[in-house]
C-alpha cells in the first residue's frame, strides 16, 4: 500500500496544514507539512494509515519569533517517500498533544523532546526524564539555556 | 622403610595429603591449562608473563585470592554463606579416595565405590544452591534453581547409563570393573560393542551428563556470566570465589576419572605392554587429562545452551536413548 | 524453541498469589554492552516488563552542535556511534553538502562508499563477536577481531585513526586513497571469503546456537513500524528496506549488491541479515575498487562555510540502521540545530513491548541481535 | 515432527558440533596473532595521528610556524595555545610558545589541514603515559621543537658566526618544503 504524494497532500491539506512540496535531492525529504499544534495527532494517524514509519520527533527552538518548532518525521518502508510534519508552539507554555498512541516509537522520542526543550506533551503515558539526569532541571537545547 | 608405610594409619594419612595435594595442583593448574589452551584455540598465548610460560600463574592468582578478604554482605545467612564454599570441596576429595590410579593405587579398596562416587557426587550442588540462595542476590537465587534442576535432570540419564554398565560389569567396585577391561583398547568397555551395540552412545551419554553435572560450558548454567553475572557466586569474593572455582576443577577430575575407568579401560594400558604399577598409573593420567583436555577444548568452542532446551536435550534425548539402551543391554545379556 | 508460560503449560492464572520481583539488569552487566540499565520485573524467569533506562552516557552531542562551526563538529559525529563512525560522518559531511551545493568528486565518493562498507564489515564483526559472547561462546569474538585488526590497520593506514575516523571532509576526503591501501583491500576482500566460511561453518550452522536464536524474540514488521526500526532488525522481519535502495546516496546506485531479507522475524533472521551483508559488503568493495576513477580526492569548498538559511536532512544506512541528521541553518557559521536521528535509539524503544513473556537467557540473546551500541542510544 | 525426522535431527546437530570442534582444533595449531606489546611493538603508519610537533626545516633548522593561529581557530576542541613574537631582523613573527592540551584533543586532524606553512605534524609517538597530568593538558611542543633544533645544529655543525647575513634565507614560512607532505 504506497502512499501517493498527490493523496497525502490532499489529507494533509484537509487538516487545516500548509503542504508544501519539496525537491529531495535538495532538502532529503518530499512533502513538508505544518499543522496547528491540536492537529498533530490527526496528522500522525494520516502517516499511519498511508503505512509510514515514525523517524523522529524532535523541536527547534526559534526564540527570535518566541516559538518552539516541533519537527515529526516519517519514513515509508516500501516507497522512498519522506514527510515532515511540523507545528509550532508558544515558547512561553509548549504544550501539545502526544502521539505515541498513534505511533508507540514516539514515546521515547517525545521524552527526549521532553528533556531537552521542555515542551510538555499532554497525555503521554510515561513523561520522566529520560537522557538528562533525574534531577535537571533545565532544558539544554533551548537557545536562553546558559549552562 | 616400605613396611612403615603400609601400616594402616599411615597409608591413609598419605594418601589424604596426596589426594589433597593432587586436587589441590589439579584444581590450580587445570586453571592455567584451561587459560592456556583457550589461547591456543584463540591463536594467543594466554598467560605468559609469570615464571616461564606463565607457570607460576595459578601461585600469583593463589596469592591474590588469598589476601583478599572475604567479604559477607550484609542481609546474607551468614553461616550458609561461609559453609558452602566448605561444602563444595568436600564431594571431590571424598570421591577421590575410592578412585583407583593404578592397580594397587588405591585410597580406599570399596566395594560399593561406584555407589559412593554417586552418592557423594551429589552432593555438590547442595553447595551450590546454599551458596547462591545464601548470598541473597537475585542472580544467585535464580542461579541455584537452575543449578538443582539441571543436576536433577541430568543426574537420571547419567544413572541410568551407570545402570546399564553395573549390568555390563556386573560389580561396582571401581577396580574390578577396571580389571575387567584388561588387554587392549578392543577389551574397553566402550569398544564393547557385542554386549551393547550402543557403548559408544552410552560413553557420550555419560560424558554429556558429566559436564551437565559439573556445570561445564556449554551447560555452564551456574555461572552463565553473561546472563546471570557470575551466577550463584556473584557475591564471593576472594578465597570464597575461588574454592568454588576450584572444586569446578576438582569435580571434572573425578567425573573424567570416573568415565575413564567406566569406559576408557582405567589404568590398563591400550595396547598391551608397558602395563602395570606406575605406568599404571601413567595411563590412567593420560587417559584422564585426555578427557579434561576434551572438555576444555568444548568448552571454547560453542555457545551456552538456553537452560529450557538444556532441560528438553535431558528429557526428551539423553533419558530415552539411555532407557533404550538399558533394555537393548539387557536384551544382549539374556541372548549372549 | 520459543519458550513461553502457554507452551509450558503453567498456572498463569488461578487463585494463587504470584510473587514478582524486580532484577536491575545493569548499568553495568555483562549481557548490557555498555552502560544499558534494563528494569526488569520478573516472574521467575519470567519478563513481565523490562523497562530499559538509558542516559548513563549522554553526552548532549546536538548541543555541541550548536556552539561551534559546521566544520568542529565533524569530530564528534564518529564518536556518535563509534563502532560505525564512517557512515555517521557521511551522514554529516552529506548533510552539510546538500545543503551548500558542494559537489563532491567522483573518487572521493568511491572511495566513501569503500571506506563505509569496510566500517560495515568491521561494525558486524565486533557484533557477531560479542551476541556469541553474550550467548556463551568465546571464541568467535578473538577470531572476529582478528579479522577486524585487519581492517583497522588498513584504515589506519589510510587515515590515521582505527576507530574515531573522520576521515570524510565537506567536498571529499580527508587525504588522498593510495595504492597500497586499494591493493590491501583488494588482499582483505580475498581474504575473508573463506573466512566467512568458516564463521558459518563454526558459528552459524552450529546447533546450539541455531537453538538459542530461532524463534526467539519475534519482532513483527508492524512492531517495526510503530517503533521505527531499522536496519538489520526490519529486514530480519521481512521488509527490504535500506536506505542506499529507499533514499539513494553517494554512488551506490551504480553499484550492484542484493540487499538480503529474511522473513522469519526472529533473532535468527537477524543474524543472517547481518552475516549476508557482509558478504554484500565485500561485493560492493570489489565492485567499487574496480571502479573508482582517478582524479581529485577534495572538491571546491568556501574557505569560511555559510549554510543557506533553511534546514536539510541526509540519511544514510548505517551498520545498525537509519541514520538521519537534520541540520537547521541560520545563515550563520555555525549550526542552529543539529539533529541526530540514530538507529540504536529506536531498535531499543521496541525492547520493552517484544520482551514481554520472554525468559531471561532468551531476552538476552533478543537484546544481542538487536545489535545494541549504548553511546548511539544516548548520543 | 515425527519420530525419523527428530532423529535425524539430532545427527546433523551432532555433527554440527563435531564440525565446530574440527574448526577450534584446526586454529588451535596455527601460530598465533597477538603482539606481546611491551616486549614487541607495531610500527606505525606514515599517517598514524599522534599529538602534534613542531616542524623543524631541514634547511634552517629553524620552526616553520608563523604563529598566525589559523590551528587555534580550526581546532574543535580548544586545545591550542599558542604565542609568537617578532625577532629582530625577521619579517615574521615566529612562534615562542606553543602547548597543546592533549587530554582534550580528538585527534581530528582540523589543525594540521588548516595550517598554510606545513609547521605542525603528527608525530608517531603513540605510548605517551606519564605520572604528570601537566604532561598532557600543557604539553610544551614548542620546547620539544627546541630540542629538535638543538639536535639539527648539532647535525649540522655550521659556525653560528655569521648572524648577520642570514637574515633573507632565514625566512622559514612559505618555502613549499616538501619534506613530510601527505600525499
Amino acid at each position: 500500500m504506497n502512499p501517493s504524494l498527490e493523496q497525502l497532500t490532499a489529507d494533509y491539506t484537509a487538516l487545516a496544514g500548509q503542504v508544501e512540496t519539496c525537491d529531495f535531492a535538495l532538502k532529503g525529504y518530499h512533502l513538508s507539512v505544518a499543522v496547528p499544534s491540536n492537529q498533530v495527532v490527526a496528522a500522525a494517524e494520516i502517516a499511519d494509515r498511508a503505512g509510514f514509519s515514525i523517524d523522529a520527533v524532535t523541536g527547534v527552538d526559534w526564540i527570535a519569533q518566541n516559538e518552539m518548532e516541533v519537527v515529526y518525521d516519517f519514513f515509508h518502508f516500501t516507497s522512498p517517500l519522506r514527510v515532515v510534519v511540523r507545528t509550532r508552539v508558544p515558547r512561553a507554555e509548549p504544550e501539545l498533544p502526544t502521539i505515541s498512541a498513534v505511533f508507540p516509537g514516539a514515546n521515547w522520542h517525545e521524552r527526549e523532546t521532553h528533556d531537552f526543550f521542555g515542551i510538555c506533551f499532554t497525555g503521554h503515558p510515561n513523561m520522566k526524564p529520560f537522557l538528562l539526569p533525574e534531577d535537571a532541571t533545565f532544558h539544554p537545547l533551548r537557545k536562553d539555556y546558559q549552562p | 622403610m616400605m613396611k612403615f608405610l603400609t601400616i594402616e594409619p599411615v597409608r591413609v594419612l598419605l594418601y589424604l595429603v596426596g589426594i589433597i595435594a593432587f586436587t589441590a595442583a589439579n584444581a590450580a593448574y587445570l586453571v592455567l591449562a584451561e587459560r592456556k589452551g583457550a589461547g591456543r584455540i584463540q591463536r594467543r598465548p594466554g598467560p605468559n608473563e609469570a615464571g616461564w610460560a606463565g607457570i607460576l600463574q595459578p601461585v600469583a592468582d593463589g596469592i591474590k585470592l588469598l589476601a583478599k578478604q572475604v567479604m559477607v554482605p550484609p542481609g546474607t545467612d551468614s553461616l550458609l554463606f561461609r559453609a558452602a564454599p566448605l561444602m563444595v570441596m568436600a564431594p571431590p576429595l571424598l570421591c577421590l579416595a575410592v578412585i583407583p590410579f593404578g592397580d594397587t593405587i588405591v585410597a580406599c579398596n570399596l566395594n560399593i565405590g561406584l555407589l559412593f562416587v554417586f552418592s557423594f557426587g551429589s552432593i555438590n550442588v547442595m553447595a551450590l544452591m546454599l551458596g547462591g540462595w545464601a548470598s541473597r542476590n537475585k542472580f544467585a537465587i535464580i542461579s541455584s534453581a537452575r543449578v538443582v534442576s539441571q543436576n536433577v535432570a541430568y543426574e537420571i540419564p547419567m544413572l541410568l547409563v551407570v545402570i546399564t554398565m553395573l549390568m555390563v560389569t556386573g560389580t561396582m567396585n571401581l577396580g574390578e570393573i577396571v580389571r575387567q577391561q584388561a588387554g587392549g583398547f578392543w577389551h574397553w568397555n566402550l569398544l564393547k560393542v557385542w554386549v551393547n551395540p550402543f557403548m559408544p552412545v552410552t560413553f557420550i551419554i555419560f560424558f554429556i551428563c558429566m559436564l551437565a553435572e559439573t556445570n561445564r560450558a556449554p551447560f555452564d548454567m551456574a555461572e552463565a556470566e553473561s546472563e546471570l553475572v557470575a551466577g550463584a557466586f556473584t557475591e564471593y569474593g576472594g578465597m570464597g570465589f575461588g574454592v568454588f572455582f576450584m572444586a569446578e576443577y576438582a569435580n571434572i577430575v573425578v567425573g573424567c576419572s570416573l568415565a575413564t575407568i567406566l569406559f576408557l579401560g582405567g589404568w590398563q594400558s591400550p595396547i598391551g605392554v608397558l602395563s602395570g604399577g606406575w605406568f599404571g598409573a601413567a595411563w590412567f593420567l593420560v587417559k584422564l587429562y585426555a578427557l579434561i583436555f576434551t572438555v576444555i577444548w568444548i568448552r571454547w568452542t560453542f555457545p551456552r545452551t538456553q537452560f529450557y532446551s538444556l532441560l528438553n536435550l535431558s528429557w526428551k534425548i539423553l533419558i530415552p536413548v539411555s532407557l533404550v539402551t538399558l533394555l537393548l543391554t539387557g536384551v544382549m545379556m539374556k541372548i549372549l | 524453541m520459543n519458550v513461553t508460560k502457554e507452551t509450558l503449560h503453567l498456572a498463569t492464572a488461578g487463585d494463587a498469589p504470584q510473587e514478582t520481583f524486580v532484577l536491575n539488569l545493569g548499568p553495568q552487566h555483562p549481557a548490557a554492552h555498555g552502560v544499558l540499565r534494563v528494569l526488569m520485573t520478573m516472574d521467575g524467569e519470567w519478563i513481565q516488563r523490562a523497562e530499559p533506562i538509558i542516559g548513563y552516557i549522554h553526552r548532549m552531542h546536538e548541543k555541541m552542535g550548536e556552539n561551534r562551526t559546521w566544520a568542529k563538529f565533524l569530530p564528534n559525529t564518529s564518536r556518535i556511534d563509534y563502532l560505525s563512525a564512517m557512515h555517521y560522518t557521511h551522514a554529516f559531511v552529506g548533510a552539510v553538502e546538500r545543503a551548500a551545493k558542494i559537489e563532491v568528486p567522483l573518487r572521493a565518493e568511491y572511495a566513501r562508499v569503500i571506506t563505509s562498507e569496510l566500517n560495515r564489515i568491521s561494525s558486524h564483526m565486533v557484533w557477531w563477536g560479542a551476541l556469541l559472547l553474550d550467548l556463551g561462546g568465546f571464541t568467535p569474538i578473538l577470531y572476529a577481531f582478528d579479522d577486524r585488526e585487519k581492517i583497522l590497520d588498513l584504515l589506519e593506514a589510510l587515515c590515521g585513526a582505527r576507530l574515531t575516523y573522520c576521515y570524510y571532509r565537506f567536498g571529499g576526503l580527508y587525504n588522498d586513497v593510495d595504492d597500497a591501501f586499494l591493493k590491501g583491500t583488494r588482499d582483505f576482500v580475498k581474504h575473508m571469503q573463506p573466512r566467512l566460511k568458516m564463521y558459518r561453518d563454526l558459528v552459524t550452522d552450529n546447533i546450539i546456537l541455531r537453538k538459542r536464536l530461532e524463534e526467539i524474540g519475534p519482532i513483527s514488521a508492524e512492531l517495526c513500524r510503530k517503533y521505527g526500526a531499522t536496519g538489520p532488525v526490519i529486514r530480519g522481519s521481512g521488509v527490504a528496506y535500506d536506505v542506499r535502495r529507499a533514499e539513494p546516496y553517494s554512488v551506490y546506485p551504480k553499484l550492484d549488491f542484493k540487499i538480503p531479507v529474511y522473513h522469519e522475524c526472529d533473532s535468527m533472521a537477524r543474524y543472517m541479515v547481518r552475516m549476508d551483508e557482509m558478504e554484500q559488503s565485500l561485493r560492493i568493495i570489489d565492485q567499487a575498487l574496480d571502479q573508482i576513477p582517478a582524479g581529485p580526492f577534495i572538491g571546491k569548498v568556501p574557505r569560511v562555510l555559510k549554510l543557506p538559511v533553511g534546514e536539510t536532512c541526509y540519511a544514510v544506512e548505517a551498520a545498525r540502521g537509519r541514520f538521519m541528521v537534520r541540520i537547521v541553518s541560520d545563515g550563520k557559521e555555525i549550526p542552529y540545530r543539529v539533529k541526530l536521528r540514530t538507529p540504536s535509539f529506536s531498535n531499543l524503544s521496541l525492547y520493552e513491548e517484544a520482551s514481554r513473556g520472554m525468559i531471561l537467557p532468551d531476552a538476552l540473546a533478543m537484546m544481542g541481535s538487536l545489535d545494541l551500541v549504548i553511546p548511539d542510544i544516548d548520543r | 515432527m515425527s519420530l525419523f525426522s527428530s532423529i535425524s535431527e539430532v545427527f546433523k546437530g551432532f555433527k554440527s558440533l563435531l564440525v565446530g570442534m574440527r574448526i577450534t582444533a584446526g586454529q588451535a595449531v596455527k601460530p598465533t596473532i597477538t603482539v606481546q606489546y611491551p616486549h614487541q611493538t607495531l610500527k606505525m603508519p606514515d599517517r598514524f595521528r599522534g599529538h602534534l610537533e613542531l616542524t623543524i626545516d631541514p634547511a634552517t633548522g629553524q620552526t616553520k610556524c608563523t604563529a598566525c593561529g589559523l590551528c587555534v581557530r580550526a581546532c574543535p576542541s580548544d586545545c591550542i595555545d599558542l604565542d609568537g613574537l617578532k625577532k629582530e631582523g625577521e619579517k615574521r613573527k615566529s612562534v615562542s610558545k606553543y602547548e597543546q592540551n592533549f587530554t582534550q584533543c580528538s585527534l581530528c586532524g582540523c589543525c594540521v589541514d588548516a595550517c598554510p606553512s606545513d609547521a605542525i605534524q603528527y608525530s608517531k609517538d603513540y605510548n605517551v603515559v606519564s605520572f604528570n597530568r601537566d604532561d598532557f593538558g600543557k604539553m610544551d611542543l614548542f620546547r620539544k621543537a627546541e630540542i629538535k633544533k638543538q639536535d639539527w645544529l648539532k647535525a649540522h655543525p655550521q659556525p653560528p658566526a655569521p648572524v648577520v647575513p642570514p637574515p633573507p634565507t632565514t625566512p622559514a614560512a612559505p618555502a613549499p618544503a616538501p619534506e613530510q607532505k601527505q600525499p
